[in-house]
């Protein structure tokens, strides 16, 4: 199934803007960060520590929603993932 | 109004638009964008949940304080130095509400509303503003 | 710009006058003519008194906060509901400053600046406005 | 000598706006308050008390300068004396 990552700001000059990834059925949150670290590769450094785990200041929305980094549920076929860095409007 | 907008913002429009003849005060908070050897910015906005974010604020803070209205504008895009970045008007029947208002709704705005900005200053440089430790999104718990 | 006026106050203009590179903050304060079953007010002032006496507290305000400009009109003659009576606005690089700063003046100026009002009401009854307890004129030491 | 009296709000009601008062040399502001007590008359029971004293919240100007009730300094030709209840702008 399909979903599409969102990332702004900085997390967009590096992953893309709106990006559609293709994960299987019961596929997490982890499946798409596994998916996203791949694509960031070595410019992933703003994104994801050495071991891979998300560096502490990111968030993740799921359809809008913050969700927690280590969120089990699965997704489900054209969720909106989102990935940002602290937001700084005003 | 609660907008998000690439457009120049029309301040003096927007707070006759929001006089209420219950209102005998209104605070206007004008965020600009400040010559700190910057020479324009680039904002950028989840635009969708950065709306509902704000109309949240604005339904808070009329929860929590006496007064008549609330708007916000926000703008987004490339801003030169001096343009107005964000527009709050708080309308209230007195003038201590409409200012302890605009500075709850300034303070959790930038906490939690999804807008970054970019400064490209006069001397080549790019540089990505960090954002204001906190919450960070009223939504779910943090992560 | 500290001015005392007859005519309508342009809000949107004096805000983008009052802007300056250094500024990321303008904080703005109407005061309006409520609607408490008043029809129209009409404002009386002691000119040369109090213009000077805004101007004191226009000093005095950039003395006591880090702040880059002070702007006060204060309207007098007749006025309707929902016309602007007040117009203040602080410039600063940042916003707490631009808030204390607009509090402050707006509350020195209710308790010195020789301004009345006289309310006509829709009942047909007129009534002079009291005036705020305190000082009273900064000027030499009370009665 | 003259001096001209500036009244406010509701004493210029009872009192006129710009009235020119004719006091004698050495005059002081209680011969100034004297002359305005008789014009008020009647009417005059919001600036002075039964005993014809200024009612506590009246407030004088001299020359634009607040001066205290019971100030014995002699006026000047010209001078602008100013009385007016608390002020209420804003």
């Amino acid at each position: 199934m399909k979903v599409r990552v969102k990332a702004f700001a900085r997390f967009r000059e590096i992953l893309g803007s709106d990006l559609p990834i293709e994960v299987p059925d019961g596929a997490t949150m982890a499946t798409v960060l596994a998916a996203l670290r791949d694509r960031a590769g070595d410019r992933g450094t703003a994104i994801f520590d050495e071991g891979g785990a998300l560096q502490a200041h990111v968030i993740l929305m799921r359809n809008g929603k913050r969700v927690k980094r280590g969120d089990l549920d699965t997704l489900a076929e054209g969720d909106e993932i989102a990935i940002f860095p602290p937001v700084a409007g005003g | 109004m609660i907008s998000i907008t690439r457009d120049v913002i029309d301040t003096g429009t927007m707070i006759e638009a929001a006089k209420r003849p219950g209102m005998g005060a209104l605070v206007t908070f004008c965020g600009v964008v400040r010559d700190d050897g910057v020479e324009r910015m680039e904002l950028e906005v989840y635009e969708e949940v950065a709306v509902r974010e704000l109309e949240t604020i604005r339904d808070e803070a009329m929860r929590k304080y006496p007064i008549e209205s609330v708007d916000i504008v926000h703008r987004v895009g490339s801003l030169f130095v001096g343009e107005t970045i964000l527009l709050v008007i708080v309308g209230a029947g007195h003038r201590k509400e409409a200012f302890a208002a605009s500075e709850y709704i300034i303070d959790r705005l930038k906490r939690t509303v999804p807008i970054w900005k970019k400064e490209f200053g006069r001397d080549g440089e790019e540089r990505w503003v960090p954002g204001e430790p906190g919450d960070q999104t009223s939504s779910p718990p943090p992560g």
